[in-house]
């Protein structure tokens, strides 16, 4: 026995001899721990999943952009175009690049080509998942090389929107993706402030300072996107100083817990994820607005607030994220009245109350369903929940197979954009162009519509209200609240700017981003 | 033969054995010894006691925890009982040998035999590796294993019984050892192999000097082979004196009986079994054992336990019984 | 009248595959055996392990199937009887196996061992089982409390007895028992064999006596038939045969079956070598390569029959053999 | 030999085809679909239907079932429906980091529980015994997430030697030895009591045998009676059970690949299980029975070499 342990020791002794430390370099890393387990692409616009997102931010550009930390469409500023107008009419807009842009890696200067490359590859469906979200686009022009027209079929809310940098309107080098034939995931050459260095498979993508960069050489030097699918060991690989920055979790007991660990700051940040409970009108008994109505009623928002925390949630009372351009506060609300509720479903012919197949996914959400159930079963609605696997779930709920969807989302900080995926009946489950209307809704068709179109500013913001207000009067859906970003990080670490909310859903790494 | 001259010489050996917090002889006060370049045969039915008596001798009983042996035990002037266990691996490899009965299990399965024979010659300190195998290789040919060079190369389970009693011979050799004790060596072998390996175990012992304590159940064997007979019965000598006499003139009842139940080819009408069954252990008559199944019983065969048979001298024939056969005519009536 | 068993030009192989995709070879445990067993009488088979004795009973039995030849009892096809599921001809076939430990089921006590091929038969009632079994109990000699108890608790000799009252149970005409006493102790043997002796004479049973001790046959057996490598190669009444062989082979088991007194000593090791494979058979006579007395006509030639004027028959080239070469005995490579 | 390893994997071609075809089928009668997983929640049912069709999922099942059989034929196992890269080479870009973690388990896990229940065995119901019963106790009932927690806040976070996370790529080679012990001890852990445990068992039934009564009638040391008869004997069951242990092996392996953050097979299958990729799973089961085909084969050869009695048929 002694034997045995001494040998042991002598292992492991050994073991920890042959791994002397790395060396001290001068040179400033950033690593960051993310949920996710491997890439899915770096194709900018092959990819909707926030572990890719986060990352094509800091290595592309596109034609305009939020300031960092920011998400107001009314603050949007040039990126790689210097300037921009547009016709009268709206439907020509027209971009000055900006001089002197290079591509990583020595991939050439950016020139009007590849801006209409891009975007040209972004709007189409067989090179891009975001092909839709480019519909408007009639022609994409390089009159010369430092100029970009494009021409609308017919008005849209905002173009500049469409072509922030994000997702599909990011800018690749037309170049790089010729010479990796269809494959451009392999080598993604942008304008950014970090260049792509290297994949390790589902452990960790490597980039490097861009010295290039238009806005100056960032003071990062390297960063390691490691692949940390397991949340335990983010925070544990935090806590032994192999992070600075990294996916937190978004519940009140986890902020809680973390905020002991010494040196860690945590951040909440928009765009806020709205979590909505989608009730179907295509189906019995959930055509009867007065059913509706009276899970509306039956629904105590202050305790779900409270139940998942409000460090990490806000309260939202509309049906759009807060802070989108066209969302308002001011919608009528249901007040929590469980008497009502009752009095509700007994006019509507359930005096005993009534029964709701539901199926959840196992993935998210699981203990707040409970509450959900609870809150239901007092005002006599039995809520049979079934949890199901998350992929299994994805694919059910597009089947019209559970009348209540509790369904979490955000998007482009548009009011439109969220508003007709979830609510125009050309969404609509079944519908040629359908996307995530799971209510069936169409109370708002008629507003979004007209607000696409709309010139004037001010009447279009009032169609977005109106939209709201009409959509929770149906009660299509009901919101519950606002889930923010959570993220943990160094306080060694500086962001150079002030962390309100994020396109990419993840902190941006500038050019400013230091460590202290 | 003075008894000084003796090699062995066992002195009111005991073997007890712990089942159920109760203490149980299994050999019980058995005094013997064994002359120089002889061969003393134990014979006796199963769970007579013959083999734990032998395997007392070497300290190979098994789980020592379980077994208490006590006497006095002298081989060649020393006491083995009190040697430290060191000591009598010594003895063990240099001058007693074992010769098992189950040959198929008693040889290790996954070790070529040469190998097997050499680690018993190394404990002697041969000089060399290359002196070892010369010296496994004569032993092979001396116990006439053919083709020795390849044979050695063998697993146990390649070779017949025989081949594995012959290498079980020549590894009890190895060691050169004084004493032999072969415990039921030919057992589970066919007559024609039983024969060729008596025969060699003979040719063995003589021409090596040594003296063999030959174990068995087989009187056939044991005619054969042995010098001197010593028969136990439940646990205990009954009767101990040479070959001859014993075979010829036996003296207690149960050699008498155990000679009459063999089935004979010379003698196939006479036939005569031993009524009843050998008692149990933990039911010992406290008398005379063999009273229950004894013919000649009387009462006092039931009373007390007869004096224990002593072996002396191989003239002298003795027998534990209160009325054992004194003339010869007597036993071969 | 047809004899009880008839065994005729019984062959049977074995397939040996050694290597995964190689030709398989085949093992000729029974090279040509005939063999016949009359009404009331004990025949026995020996030989040294491995000639086949075992393969013969177990065809017999039916266990495994015979390659060719035929199995009559009672004048009737066993093979025949089996193929249309009659139980009947296998009611008046039983064995008695070699090692009563493992042949009885430990979870079942006496009772139900015995009643077993009744309730199989399902012809009795309780009652009448229940008579049957106690009576059983007494011709083996069993004491009649035994009903209840295990086999466990029972000796070897008494599960033996146990193992002979199930064979009885159903009244058969033939007993095929093999090696039935040789797990028992000498003084038990004997007891077996007269109970054995006793049942032939009442029941006028047939016995199959498979064994490889001389003694033993010769003490039960009427006639003998010996075999060697799967062929039979003497074959005559017991006094014949085992007072007086004649076939080299037979000779030397008979030498070699050591009888208990001194005159084994002058016996030992007067057959050499082994039993050889059956994978790999010596051509003309098997047993040529250990025979003393071999030519070179057996080196080469299969030996016939040759019937003796005492009406035993030998298959040796020593003997004038029968005008035509015999059928039965030839080696059809 | 040769011919004793072809039959085996020949014999192996049914049993593959099988747990390929009803991974087949059994993922496409689970709900769920890789496009929805591919494209995200946000995707127009345009974009889900385009990528179906591009997958081929729109075709009739069998169709898809006679295409996925004939590219097994060919050896051809596909490419992966999320990342788009060959089934092989994705297999390939992480066998060897799941190849070098339980190989190191298995190295951890015999050496030291050989010796700890050898030291079991021969002092049975002394106190090595009870440490070693622990030992195992603790290694069999703990689940390997538990033990890789514990580990990582003993060894990374108080006494910070190991890292964390990761394979240790980040910071070069002498950090790949270091990033492999912790997940490494935490696979092994449980395999070592498995080990240590049927070492016990084996040693204990060898050490009444015979052979081992013949070893010391030869007067030899009892250490060379127990290293040199003992253990080869009781070698053979502590090769089987660990050659059936590896099939439980690889399962462990996944939970530590996650905790430990470390690539691997086990990640890969539970990253094509959550997208539904079909492709990948059927690849990664073909490849999987292949393995286990291969580790029952090794068994097997070493079982031979160890005893020769065991006859490669």
């Amino acid at each position: 026995m002694k034997y045995v342990s001494t040998v042991m020791a002598a292992v492991l002794f050994a073991g920890m001899q042959s791994i002397a430390p790395a060396p001290a370099e001068a040179e400033q890393i950033l690593r960051v721990g993310i949920h996710g387990s491997e890439a899915g692409s770096f194709d900018p616009s092959m990819s909707a999943e926030t572990i890719d997102n986060i990352l094509t931010a800091w290595m592309y550009g596109g034609l305009v952009r939020f300031p960092p930390g920011t998400i107001d469409p009314s603050k949007i500023e040039p990126d790689l175009a210097e300037s921009w107008t547009h016709s009268d009419d709206g439907l020509v807009w027209t971009f000055k690049l900006r001089p002197n842009v290079a591509f990583h890696h020595g991939y050439g200067k950016l020139t009007a080509e590849d801006v209409v490359y891009s975007l040209k590859r972004a709007s189409n469906p067989k090179t891009s998942i975001f092909a839709s979200d480019f519909a408007a686009f009639d022609k994409v022009e390089a009159p010369d090389p430092a100029t970009v027209q494009i021409t609308l079929k017919h008005r849209v809310p905002s173009l500049l929107a469409i072509v922030t940098a994000q997702r599909g309107a990011l800018i690749i080098s037309k170049k790089a993706d010729e010479e990796t034939k269809g494959e451009y995931s392999k080598k993604p050459i942008g304008t950014g402030p970090f260049q792509f260095e290297e994949y390790k498979a589902k452990q960790f993508v490597r980039l490097s300072a861009n010295a290039d960069y238009y806005r100056g050489k960032p003071k990062i030097d390297q960063i390691f996107y490691r692949y940390i699918p397991s949340n335990e060991s983010r925070d544990l690989a935090f806590r032994a100083g192999e992070l600075d920055l990294f996916y937190g979790r978004k519940e009140q007991k986890w902020a809680e817990r973390m905020k002991s660990t010494p040196g860690i700051i945590i951040d909440v940040f928009g765009p806020g994820e709205l979590r909505l409970i989608n009730l179907n009108e295509s189906m019995k008994p959930l055509d009867d607005i007065r059913v509706r109505q009276a899970i509306a009623h039956a629904i105590n928002h202050e305790q779900f607030v409270k139940f998942v925390g409000a460090d990490v949630v806000a309260d939202n009372p509309s049906v759009v994220p807060i802070g989108y351009l066209g969302y308002t506060k001011d919608v009528p609300r249901f007040k929590f009245d469980v008497a009502k509720a009752k009095q509700l479903l007994k006019e509507a012919g359930y005096p005993n109350g009534l029964t709701l197949k539901v199926l959840g996914s196992n993935r998210s959400f699981v203990e707040p369903y409970q509450l959900l159930q609870a809150q239901l079963a007092k005002a006599g609605i039995n809520m049979d929940l079934q949890l199901i696997e998350h992929p299994a779930w994805h694919s059910q709920i597009r089947k019209d197979l559970s009348p209540i969807v509790v369904y979490t989302a955000a998007r482009f900080p548009i009011a439109d954009i969220f508003l007709t995926q979830f609510f125009h009946s050309d969404s609509a489950i079944g519908q040629p162009r359908a996307v995530t209307n799971f209510s069936h809704c169409k109370a708002g068709d008629k507003d979004i519509d007209a607000a696409r179109v709309e010139t004037d500013p001010e009447k279009q913001l009032k169609y977005w209200h109106e939209a709201q207000r009409k959509i929770i009067a149906d009660v299509c859906a009901i919101p519950l609240f606002d889930e923010q970003q959570v993220w943990g990080q160094s306080n060694k670490l500086d962001l150079g700017y002030k962390l309100e909310a994020s396109i990419s859903f993840g902190p941006m790494i500038t050019e400013k981003t230091t460590f202290k | 033969m003075p008894p000084s001259a003796s090699l062995l010489d066992i002195k009111y050996l005991s073997v007890a054995v712990r089942l159920q917090g109760r203490q149980i002889d299994i050999v019980d006060r058995v005094n013997l010894g064994l002359a120089r370049d002889r061969t003393l045969a134990i014979v006796g039915e199963s769970g007579s006691g013959k083999s734990m008596l032998a395997m007392s001798i070497v300290r190979l009983l098994g789980d020592a925890k379980r077994f208490a042996v006590s006497g006095k035990i002298h081989f060649d002037g020393k006491e083995l009982l009190g040697l430290p266990e060191a000591r009598m691996r010594e003895i063990r490899g240099r001058d007693i040998s074992v010769i098992f009965q189950d040959s198929l299990n008693a040889l290790n399965p996954v070790v070529p035999i040469g190998r097997q024979i050499e680690e018993a010659i190394s404990r002697i300190g041969t000089s060399s590796r290359e002196a070892g195998r010369r010296e496994m290789l004569r032993l092979l040919d001396e116990v006439k294993i053919p083709s020795p060079e390849r044979r050695a190369l063998s697993y146990p389970h390649e070779l017949s019984g025989g081949m594995r009693q012959r290498v079980m011979i020549a590894m009890a050799l190895a060691s050169k050892p004084r004493l032999i004790i072969a415990d039921e060596p030919t057992t589970s072998l066919d007559v024609t192999i039983q024969s060729q390996i008596l025969s060699l175990l003979r040719d063995v012992r003589r021409e090596n000097g040594m003296s063999m304590i030959f174990i068995s159940h087989n009187l056939g064997a044991v005619a054969a082979i042995a010098d001197d007979v010593a028969v136990m019965y439940a646990g205990q000598i009954v009767e101990t004196g040479t070959a001859e006499d014993i075979l010829s003139v036996p003296r207690h009842p149960y050699t008498r009986d155990l000679l009459l139940a063999t089935p004979r080819i010379d003698r196939p009408g006479e036939l005569r079994p031993i009524p009843g069954v050998v008692p149990r252990f933990d039911s010992m008559p406290f008398a005379c054992r063999f009273a229950p199944r004894c013919r000649g019983a009387r009462e006092v065969c039931t009373q007390k336990p007869p004096a224990p048979a002593e072996f002396r001298s191989s003239t002298d024939q003795q027998a534990r019984c209160f009325f054992p056969a004194g003339e010869r005519h007597v036993a071969t009536a | 009248m047809s004899p009880l068993l008839d065994v005729r030009n019984l062959r049977k192989s074995f397939a040996v595959s050694r290597s995964f995709l190689a030709p398989k070879r085949y093992v000729r445990a029974i090279d040509l055996v005939n063999l016949s067993v009359e009404r009331g009488e004990a025949v026995g088979l020996i030989g040294e392990s491995g000639c086949g004795k075992s393969t013969v009973a177990r065809c017999i039995m039916g266990l495994i199937r015979a390659d060719a030849g035929e199995i009559l009892l009672e004048g009737k096809s066993l093979s025949e009887a089996r193929r249309r599921r009659n139980t009947r001809a296998h009611e008046r076939l039983q064995m008695v196996f070699q090692d009563p430990y493992s042949s009885l089921n430990p979870r079942m006590n006496i009772e139900a061992i015995l009643t077993e091929p009744y309730r199989i038969q399902g012809k009795l009632s309780v009652r009448e089982m229940r008579e049957r079994i106690v009576r059983l109990l007494e011709e083996v000699s069993l004491p009649s409390d035994s009903l209840s108890k295990y086999p466990q608790h029972f000796s070897g000799g008494q599960r033996q007895r146990i193992s002979i009252a199930r064979a009885l149970a159903l009244r058969p005409s033939l007993i095929v028992a093999d090696e039935p006493l040789s797990a028992l102790d000498v003084s038990v043997q004997a007891q077996i064999i007269l109970l054995m002796k006793k049942l032939q004479k009442v029941h006028e049973l047939g016995f199959l006596l498979i064994s490889h001790d001389l003694g033993v046959v010769r003490s039960f057996c009427t006639r003998v038939a010996v075999m060697y490598l799967g062929r039979i190669v003497e074959e005559g009444t017991a006094q014949q045969v085992l007072d007086d062989p004649r076939h080299p082979y037979t000779v030397a088991l008979r030498e070699a079956s050591l009888p208990p007194d001194i005159s084994a000593r002058d016996r030992l090791n007067k057959i050499q070598g082994e039993i050889p494979s059956a994978l790999d058979p010596p051509l003309g006579c098997h047993f040529h390569p250990r025979c003393p007395r071999a030519m070179a006509r057996c080196k080469s030639e299969v030996p016939g029959w040759s019937v003796l004027p005492d009406g035993r028959r030998v298959a040796c080239h020593l003997y004038p053999q029968a005008a035509a070469p015999s059928a039965t005995q030839s080696d059809k490579g | 030999m040769i011919r004793f390893i072809l039959g085996r994997l020949l014999s192996t071609i049914p049993t593959v085809f099988f747990a390929a075809s009803a991974v087949f089928f059994c993922a496409r009668i689970l709900p769920g679909d890789p496009a929805i997983a591919i494209l995200g929640d946000a995707a127009s049912q345009e974009a889900i239907n385009t990528l179906r069709e591009k997958l081929g999922l729109d075709q009739p099942l069998m169709t898809q079932y006679g295409h996925f059989l004939t590219g097994v034929l060919r050896g051809d196992l596909g490419n992966s429906m999320v990342s788009g890269h060959s089934v092989v080479a994705e297999v390939a870009d992480v066998f060897p980091y799941t190849l070098e973690l339980t190989i190191f388990a298995i190295g951890f896990g015999v050496l030291f529980g050989v010796p700890l229940g050898i030291v079991a065995a021969l002092r049975s119901d002394r106190l090595p015994d009870y440490v070693a019963r622990v030992i195992s106790l603790v290694g069999l009932s703990c689940p390997a997430f538990f033990i890789g927690i514990c580990f990582i806040l003993a060894f990374s976070i108080y006494w910070p030697i190991f890292p964390v996370i990761g394979s240790g790529d980040v910071v070069g080679q002498a950090g790949h030895l270091k990033a492999l012990i912790p997940p490494g001890i935490t696979l092994g852990i449980t395999f070592l009591a498995f080990v240590a445990r049927s070492a016990r068992t084996s040693v204990m039934e060898v050490l009444p045998e015979q052979f081992v009564r013949t070893a010391r009638m030869k007067g030899i040391d009892e250490t060379k009676v127990i290293l040199g008869h003992v253990l080869r004997n009781a070698l053979l069951p502590i090769i089987t059970v660990s050659g059936l242990y590896f099939g439980i092996l690889l399962g462990n392996a996944v939970i530590t690949e996650v905790i430990f953050t470390r690539p691997g097979l086990g990640k890969l299958i539970i990253g094509a299980l959550n997208s539904r990729d079909y492709v990948l799973l059927q690849g990664l089961t073909i490849i999987y029975c292949v393995i286990v085909v291969v580790v029952g084969l090794a068994t097997d050869l070493i079982s031979a070499c160890v005893d020769p009695r065991l006859k490669l048929t």
